[in-house]
């Protein structure tokens, strides 16, 4: 082994022999510089293969060849082995990207990149205080010099002053550091951290006050709120890529070095630690809000993330044993992300948020993109996951309640804005500036991807290793939609076939571990999927990103029913969730509805979590049934929050807001497969709770009950907004939510009927609510519009288009004989049996209404009047008729045998409900209140219906066909097409009675929210002037209040 | 008072300290800005020498006056004195550094004043 | 001829533009056919003495005959009894009843109501006015004899005829129909060419097309 | 009424007054000044309704008289205003802008007098007649009846009788 | 499965008997209706020669097919509805085909011919008809309530959505029906009756004088017959089912003539005596006045 020493060694010896190099040889020095940093890349490379392969234990190097406390010891661990590697590596590559700046700048500029670099190995690899205040102040006059040196190639000031105001702070970092060591020597007698930390410091008299001079110094150098305003303006400021070395490696080496002082600090100093570290990590996500420069959120994004792995070295001692694998994910995940993102920065020419969508032509750096801000936020299968999920269940574990909401109330604010970044990315207009594409700037970028899936493979390894849980990377169904990103280039048609092949395969190979109830989601997910899909082989082209984000949503969806722990469960959420969000966003105007969505299932999907992690109870393994085995006063806890959380995917009212404009901006043929299939993922996970937990009672409410109430509101809002929109695919999105309502209704009336009924509707909705949409956005594609007063009398353009319409929504009405009937029936006597009366009214005033909405479907669209514009209109393309003609198959035939599927579902209620199922008898079909014969009821309507139609067939044989305007108008003649289509406001009289039941609190409630916490952040953000000195002041003051907080707690 | 010398040159460093922070939060101008970190430096260093001094010993430098032998005993703790002078080495690179930088910011704008230079903000 | 029945330029949603002509699209081109009585004359007697007891009139009103119309409804006369009611849209309705003088731009109207009635449908003129003119003979703007621009079943005289008259007037109609005799319809399909020459002459805007379905 | 004649006569150069009935008065204005006579008595004297707007063909003296009859309805007044115009090329200025409803007769007297309003909302729109393609009907030198009996089938058989002597045949034949 | 093929004849008898019934019992209110006026009103057999006449128009025209199929479901619908519910109680010839289901399939089914209406009126593509649709349906989803509440408190209140079953739980004296048993159910629905008449104050949907009858505008000839068959069959139909659910059904025919002309009395009478409402006015009416009657017919049961 080559020792570490050599790290710091040849970094010396490369930058003594720059200063001898002629300024000329200006290729030669760099060459030489990256040389170097490769090299000490390669020696921290192998030692940590050395810790990884081997059992080693960490080599203490003896620089002079004594022991401490008589000279300077480095050590190399595992820990130390990564966190070089990483500075190293994150040296040489951001030299890579700054190529061109270096070059300019010449032997100089390289010889202190150097040094700044070596520094920060240094400060991982010292045991030394002193030594490490050696190399916190090289690091601090490296990195000052480099802003100097660098300052001519921006030449307007603003680097330097950045600069200027970090060496202000540095100066009272450096005091305060160095009274502090002297006095803890003094106390200690040694300046080794571990012989300080061995002589327990803070117990000796004066040492508390030596050691928080200490502590306060490393911690001022992570940057923590509000002590922070110099470190922003050097991000905002400096080269991407030195910022990339100043967010990833210095933060890195920063906190290794707070790690270490915690060490001598003892328990006492944790939860000032994770005090520090929580308040940046809220302070920073909300301040970095309104940000609209990349660069200076990126910054704040970084102090956050600091933040958060502070909290998790000040939480160690729950964290025990984990706290490497979770500070090294989160540290690690921030660190490749923001390292890429900064380096993706220096590719993209404007500084507003807005202008990142100059990357939208190159699908590799939008994949980059997407890498990163997932990492970030900490999405399967990125490391930052697997972090997170520990830790929340640890802190869980031991009720550290308030710290796991804040923890997950900050990252989703950090989602909100990485999210609303992508959107950016992906919706706003191009600018005119093209992305540079120098190969040595890409490639970094390049490199960050790679790191980053590599790190997400060795964490699900390490979580196996120490958790005992699969490799999220190793799932087959993640990794078939994963390799759709290979598969991009080939054309659609290509993909579609395999992706409807891999799913019908997937059913194939899995279907024999179904139960019944799993067996009807599994179908709707991969079969009602693949299905679905058909409709896809319209698109022409390649379709860029489409099939990995529809294959990752359904990936989520295969894994979701077969998941038995809450951790798979949870992975499956968190991939469909992000498949679909990036489904969802591809439409054409859905970047703020995308945005919510996320928002929302994110803050769903946290919730989950923290449901999952209160069950768990620190539990490593916890599998969903072991749910029902929980008691009070955890299990209402629970419940509540694993039920909000489902909610949210099935946008019950108050949290439906994202639903309407997802579905309706979505593509013609996402919407079916976020609306049909994505929606019963949350109903999946209702099922799942209350199959587990049953009732629950939270101080005198019965949940279940309350659920009862917010299904019956959810059925009666959704469906009542629904008839007062004027865009098709908003209208059948609002009743998505009213029929979603239904279904939750049908849940939580638990009992036999009730689950029949839910099921039924999971069914029929999907059939339906898929076919209407299809039909819907096969007439918009070709009409051009979504707006239904725009459209009309389309029924003989499209006849099979309003073929499938009529059918579906005499289904959705539930008029017999079609298989929506079989729905309301079983409703009602469902309903007989429940005790809860009164939410059945708001059900029932809920019903007709859907009435209203459907006729506005149909009629503004297909019947009425014809516009001129589309009197050449085409039938929607065959590929999208085709799944709708398949639906309307399977209408039809649920709706004569309901048996195929309704009796073993039946049956299998048998084991939870035992009373009030249904016997299946013939044809007939009994519950205890009344009998159903759908046969006998589809024959004789059919045979009376056909009876009167040749009858009127007779009569009328010679009956003139006339045209649209041969119509009795008050005897005069129609003006246009567009003034004789009644469609506008269709339900206006409604409006006047029930309108006010309408009004849009529930968008005011949440943009109000959302606004006071922009309004928070744009407030808090005028704190930092711009001035050196007041960050001075800042930082004094922080020192005060930490010193009060400190000491207070202090024995 | 047993140790009075090194009890007052610790209480000088503290207080040079103090007055050099004061100088650097009150003076918007660099240069001055500057010469208060200075101070505050000295400050540091004295505090550091003071710390290490033990009463009636002799420097640690072992040289024919002061033998190896009962050099334990006889010479204070020479770690300080070492770290002071790293201290002062560092000191002087930083201001040295920062100097540069008021020069540099000089050029750019034509003042020295701190509360000039806030165009990076919020 | 009115700017909304111009022939007009389209741009449809796929970028492509072609020509829409309003009263070629928008409206049935066939003439009408004559539908004579097919079933058998037992039937047919059947359906003239069914029609004739069910007379729906079109509650149409020109002239100062529309007032007269009314009273038939109260209980002073109560028409209904006799079969006779009222109905709102030419589709449903048999009998147009020309309740007065017709001025140019109300015949328009007039013939387009009748043409949308069904087969058979009668006209009855109400009043002098209807038959020659009345106390109008002289203005520049109304016509003088309905029976040139609508096959007239029966004319109902008067300077207004009242109530009693316009009950014995229907009366009368009954018996023709029974008879067999107001194939008024059939009438107008064969003249077609006489009817839209006269119509034609008056109207000088012909903004319609030839037969309002 | 009187009162007012004097008082407007002080502000406009109005004609003399013809006094029909207490309440009801007439007075010419020339063209030029009728916008603002019209705006004092609506304003000012509270002749806030128009009546009507109508016209008379003086073909004789080669005018048009336009009427504007005002109503003041506290006093239970009414005025109206006189605007002698020539009749060759006749056009007026519109006050639609003062009464809207004025638009309406001004499309009339557009379609049955010819006497252009430049400006008026719809003026070209056919009100009453479809189609018509002669002089307007409501000009004195339009021939009616030449025109009903080339445009309009009579029905043969038609005989005039004179009211008077027809009844009193009829209801003494004898001539008693 | 063995199916009585008896049962088709039967029911075509029941068909035939209602239908003159109906078409008889629609001119006699009217002619009640007509003698509150001071009027004779239309023969009573008003209705057969109009319905003749219209058969017997020799000329139609059609806007397309859904206009053609709208009367034929409409007709459907009201047919269906009568043969899904038994007529007579204890008679098997008269029980029709209510084997096929109980009272939610008959509630269900009144839908279908409304909006096959819906549909043909639709594509007739007069705005008027929609108009008078948007009405109709508007005003439905409020009258529909408290009857879907009245009949959730009679299921409740016999544990039961079978007809016969409802019927027979109220032999014995006047005193075992529901009128009596749950008034508050029964006056619920009655007002809910009101609203599915469209007779006064609930007939805005029709309005003659402002959208000429509304949906129908465009039907005519056979068309307009098929739907006035439909007009003498399904608000009997609909009657039965009130009959069945609050009255103690029928026994024999003459019991359920009476009944049902008694029922059909009562739209009549208020319709009579009361002006139009507007279709907010209408919907505000059922929620403040019939609704609250059925939210607590079901908290009584």
């Amino acid at each position: 082994m080559v020792s570490p020493l050599y790290i710091i060694a040849v970094a010396l010896v490369a930058a003594f022999l720059l200063g001898l190099l002629k300024e000329e040889r200006r290729g030669l020095a760099y060459s030489v510089t990256l040389v170097t940093l490769a090299l000490m890349s390669w020696i921290s490379a192998n030692w940590l293969w050395l810790f990884i392969s081997t059992d080693a234990v960490p080599v203490e190097i003896y620089t002079a060849g004594t022991a401490p406390p008589f000279a300077i010891n480095l050590r190399m661990g595992l820990v130390e082995a990564a966190l070089t590697l990483l500075i190293n590596l994150t040296g040489l590559i951001s030299g890579l990207a700054m190529k061109d700046s270096l070059l300019r700048q010449g032997r100089r500029a390289m010889a202190v990149w150097l040094v700044a670099v070596m520094a920060l190995s240094g400060i991982v690899l010292t045991r030394d205080m002193f030594n490490m205040f050696v190399f916190f102040e090289l690091a601090v006059i490296a990195t000052a010099g480099l802003v100097l040196i660098s300052e001519h190639i921006r030449n307007d000031g603003l680097t330097l002053a950045a600069g200027f105001k970090y060496m202000i702070t540095s100066q009272f970092i450096s005091t305060f550091l160095l009274i502090g060591i002297i006095f803890a020597y003094h106390a200690t007698g040694t300046l080794n951290i571990d012989g300080m930390a061995n002589t327990s410091l803070v117990l000796l008299n004066g040492g508390s006050i030596a050691f928080f001079l200490m502590f306060i110094a490393i911690i001022a150098e992570l940057k923590p709120f509000p002590a922070n305003g110099w470190a922003l303006d050097i991000y905002e400021s400096a080269d991407p890529a030195f910022s990339a070395l100043f967010s990833a490696a210095t933060g890195a080496a920063a906190l290794y070095a707070a790690d270490k002082l915690l060490l001598i600090g003892g328990a006492e100093w944790l939860p000032i630690a994770t005090g520090i570290g929580i308040v940046t990590f809220v302070a920073a996500n909300l301040l970095a809000l309104p940000q609209t420069h990349d660069r200076r959120l990126l910054g704040y994004s970084s102090i956050a993330q600091t933040g958060l792995i502070l909290v998790v070295l000040g939480q160690r001692d729950i964290l025990g044993e984990h706290t490497l694998f979770i500070a090294g994910g989160l540290l690690l995940s921030h660190a490749v992300a923001k390292a890429g993102l900064f380096w993706l920065s220096g590719l993209v020419a404007g500084r507003e948020l807005n202008a990142w969508a100059a990357l939208r032509s190159h699908p590799l750096l939008v994949f980059a993109f997407v890498t990163f801000i997932c990492m970030l936020t900490g999405l399967p299968p990125f490391p930052g996951f697997y972090a997170k999920w520990e830790l929340i269940h640890l802190l869980a574990g031991e009720g550290r309640i308030a710290l796991l909401g804040l923890i997950l109330f900050s990252a989703l604010i950090e989602a909100g804005y990485l999210f609303r970044w992508f959107g950016y990315v992906m919706k706003r207009e191009s600018p005119a500036e093209p992305v540079d594409t120098a190969p040595h700037k890409t490639a970094a970028v390049l490199v960050a991807v790679i790191a980053a899936w590599g790190l997400s493979f060795l964490w699900g390894e390490l979580a196996g290793a120490l958790f005992g849980r699969g490799n999220i990377l190793l799932a087959l169904p993640l990794l078939f939609a994963l390799s759709f990103l290979l598969l991009d280039p080939l054309p659609a048609w290509l993909k579609n076939t395999l992706a409807i092949a891999g799913m019908v395969a997937w059913f194939y190979l899995t279907y024999t571990e179904y139960d019944p109830l799993r067996m009807i989601f599994a179908a709707i997910f991969l079969i009602g999927g693949a299905l679905t899909l058909l409709a896809s082989y319209h698109a022409h082209g390649k379709r860029i990103g489409f099939y990995p984000s529809a294959m990752l949503m359904y990936a989520g969806l295969a894994m979701l029913i077969r998941a038995t722990s809450t951790f798979d469960f949870f992975v499956a959420w968190e991939l469909l969730t992000v498949g679909s969000y990036f489904l969802i966003l591809r439409g054409k105007h859905s970047e703020p509805h995308a945005l919510s969505y996320i928002l929302f299932s994110l803050g769903g999907a946290f919730m989950i979590l923290a449901g999952f992690a209160l069950a768990a109870q620190g539990a490593p393994h916890f599998s969903l049934a072991s749910l029902q085995e929980l008691a009070q006063p955890l299990a209402p806890w629970v419940f509540l929050l694993l039920a909000i959380g489902f909610m949210t995917k099935t946008a019950a009212i108050g949290l439906h807001i994202w639903l309407p404009g997802a579905h309706a901006e979505a593509e013609t043929d996402v919407s079916p497969m976020v609306s049909g299939i994505l929606l019963k993922a949350g109903l999946y996970g209702l099922i799942m709770l209350l199959l587990t937990m049953g009732r629950q009672n939270f101080y005198g409410v019965d949940l279940v009950n309350a659920m009862l109430w917010i299904g019956a509101i959810t059925a009666l809002i959704g469906n009542l907004l629904a008839i007062f929109q004027e865009d098709a695919k908003r209208l059948l999105a609002y009743s998505s939510i009213g029929q979603m309502g239904y279904a939750m209704f049908g849940l939580a009336l638990m009992n036999h009927l009730g689950w029949l009924m839910a099921l039924m509707f999971v069914i029929n909705h999907y059939v339906y609510k898929s076919m209407l949409f299809l039909a819907v956005g096969g007439v918009a594609k070709r009409t051009g519009t979504r707006e239904m007063y725009r459209m009309g009398g389309l029924i003989t353009l499209m006849p099979l288009s309003f073929i499938a319409t009529l059918i579906g929504i005499i289904a959705v009405s539930g008029v017999p004989p079609l298989s929506g009937f079989g729905g309301r029936w079983i409703f009602y006597n469902a309903i007989l049996t429940s005790e809860a009366r009164l939410p059945m009214i708001i059900l029932f005033l809920a019903g007709p209404i859907a009435f209203l909405y459907l006729f506005r479907l149909i009629y503004t669209i297909f019947l009425g009047q014809l516009k001129d514009e589309f009197r050449r209109v085409k039938e929607a393309p065959f590929w999208i008729i085709l799944p709708q003609m398949i639906y309307v198959a399977i209408l039809l035939v649920v709706a004569v045998v309901p048996g195929l599927v309704l009796r073993h579902v039946d049956a299998y209620l048998d084991q939870f409900f035992p009373n009030g199922g249904l016997s299946w008898d013939g044809m007939i079909i009994t519950s205890d209140f009344g009998y159903w014969n759908p046969i006998a009821i589809m024959i004789i309507v059919g045979v009376i219906f056909m009876t009167l139609f040749s009858w009127l067939l007779f009569v009328n044989r010679r009956a003139q066909k006339v045209k649209q305007f041969n119509i009795v108008f008050s005897a005069e003649r129609p003006f246009r097409p567009e003034t004789t289509h009644f469609a506008w406001n269709f339900f206006a009289p409604y409006r006047k009675a029930l309108g006010f039941l309408t009004l849009p609190l529930v968008t005011l409630f949440w943009s109000t929210m959302t606004d006071f916490l922009h309004t928070a952040g744009d407030l808090t953000r005028r704190f930092y002037t711009g001035n050196g000195q007041t960050y001075a002041y800042h930082l004094l003051g922080f020192v005060i209040i930490v010193y009060l907080f400190g000491m207070g707690i202090q024995p | 008072m047993m140790t009075s010398l090194a009890h007052w040159a610790m209480a000088a460093g503290f207080v040079l300290i103090l007055i050099g922070f004061y100088g650097a939060l009150t003076n918007r101008n660099l240069l001055r800005m500057i010469v208060a970190f200075c101070i505050a430096d000295t400050g540091v260093n004295i505090v550091l020498v003071a710390v290490g001094h033990m009463r009636g010993r002799t420097a640690p430098i072992l040289d024919s006056a002061v033998p190896v032998a009962d050099a334990v005993s006889r010479i204070i703790d020479p770690v300080p004195q070492a770290l002071v002078l790293t201290a002062i080495v560092i000191g002087l690179g930083v201001t040295a550094m920062m100097l540069a930088y008021a020069l540099k910011l000089y050029e750019k704008k034509r003042t020295l004043d701190i509360a000039k230079f806030t165009e990076l903000k919020w | 001829m009115k700017e909304e029945l111009l022939k007009r330029v389209v741009k449809g949603p796929d970028g492509v533009e072609f020509e829409v002509e309003p009263l070629r699209d928008y409206y049935c081109e066939a003439p009408p056919a004559v539908h004579p009585p097919v079933y058998a004359k037992i039937v047919e007697d059947l359906f003239n003495w069914a029609r004739s007891q069910s007379i729906w009139i079109l509650g149409f009103g020109t002239g100062c005959g529309a007032i007269e119309m009314r009273p038939l409804m109260t209980p002073r006369f109560d028409a209904y009894r006799y079969g006779i009611q009222w109905r709102p849209t030419p589709r449903q309705a048999n009998l147009l009843v020309i309740s007065g003088y017709l001025s140019v731009k109300t015949l328009k109207r007039a013939i387009r109501a009748y043409e949308q009635m069904q087969n058979p449908k009668y006209v009855v003129g109400l009043g002098s006015c209807t038959i020659n003119g009345g106390m109008y003979w002289d203005s520049y703007n109304t016509i003088k004899r309905l029976d040139d621009y609508l096959p007239v079943d029966l004319y109902i005289t008067g300077c207004m005829p009242r109530p009693e008259a316009l009950l014995a007037g229907f009366e009368d109609l009954k018996k023709l129909i029974r008879a067999g005799k107001a194939e008024g319809a059939n009438q107008y399909a064969e003249n077609f060419d006489w009817y839209k020459t006269n119509q034609k002459r008056v109207i000088h805007d012909w903004d319609m097309p030839d037969y309002n379905w | 009424m009187r009162e007012l004649h004097t008082r407007l006569k002080q502000l406009f150069p109005l004609g003399e007054l013809t006094e029909q009935r207490p309440d009801l008065a007439f007075v010419t204005v020339p063209a030029a000044f009728l916008r603002p006579t019209l705006l004092h008595l609506r304003d000012r004297e509270g002749f806030t309704h128009l009546v009507l707007l109508t016209a008379v063909d003086w073909l004789e003296e080669g005018q048009f008289q336009l009427t504007y009859l005002l109503t003041n309805r506290h006093a239970a007044t009414t005025l109206g205003l006189r605007v002698m115009l020539p009749r060759e090329d006749a056009r007026m200025e519109s006050i639609h802008e003062v009464w809207p409803t004025a638009a309406t007769y001004q499309r009339e007297l557009r379609e049955m007098f010819g006497i252009d309003f430049p400006g008026s909302p719809r003026l070209h729109e056919e009100f009453i007649l479809e189609g018509w393609n002669d002089i307007p009907p409501y000009r004195r030198d339009f021939d009616t009846l030449k025109y009903a009996r080339e445009s309009y089938n009579e029905r043969p058989g038609r005989e005039t009788h004179d009211p008077a002597t027809h009844m009193k045949q009829k209801l003494y034949p004898g001539g008693a | 499965m063995t199916f009585d093929w008896m049962k088709i004849p039967y029911a075509l008898l029941t068909l035939f008997i209602v239908f003159n019934f109906g078409l008889l019992l629609t001119a006699f209110i009217a002619k009640i209706g007509a003698r509150a006026g001071r009027r004779h009103g239309i023969p009573i057999w008003q209705n057969y020669i109009d319905l003749i006449k219209n058969y017997g128009q020799r000329s139609s025209i059609t806007h397309g097919v859904m206009f053609y199929l709208g009367p034929v479901f409409r007709l459907t619908g009201g047919v269906g509805l009568l043969l899904f519910v038994p007529t007579i109680y204890g008679s098997e010839m008269f029980s029709n085909l209510s084997f096929a289901g109980d009272l939610i399939l008959a509630l269900y089914f009144v839908f279908f011919g409304t909006l096959g209406m819906a549909l043909g009126a639709g594509e007739s593509g007069h705005p008027h008809a929609a108009i008078g649709i948007t009405r109709g349906l508007a005003q439905v989803t409020a009258a529909e309530l408290p009857l879907a509440l009245a009949v959730f408190a009679v299921a409740l209140q016999y544990q039961t959505l079978s007809v016969t079953e409802i019927v027979a739980a109220q032999q014995g004296g006047m005193m075992n029906w529901t009128m009596f048993t749950n008034p508050l159910a029964v006056a619920a629905a009655m007002l809910a009756f009101l609203g599915s008449m469209m007779r006064p104050p609930f007939d805005v949907v029709l309005a003659p004088q402002e959208i000429p009858i509304g949906p129908p505008t465009e039907y005519h000839s056979a068309y307009l017959a098929l739907m006035q068959t439909n007009r003498a069959i399904f608000p009997i139909a609909k009657i039965v089912i009130y009959m069945n659910l609050f009255f103690g059904g029928a026994t024999s025919w003459p019991e359920f003539a009476v009944k049902v002309f008694l029922i059909y009395l009562f739209s009549a009478f208020v319709g009579v005596c009361f002006p139009r409402f507007r279709v907010e006015q209408s919907i505000r009416w059922f929620l403040i006045w019939a609704v609250p009657l059925g939210v607590l017919s079901i908290l009584w049961v």
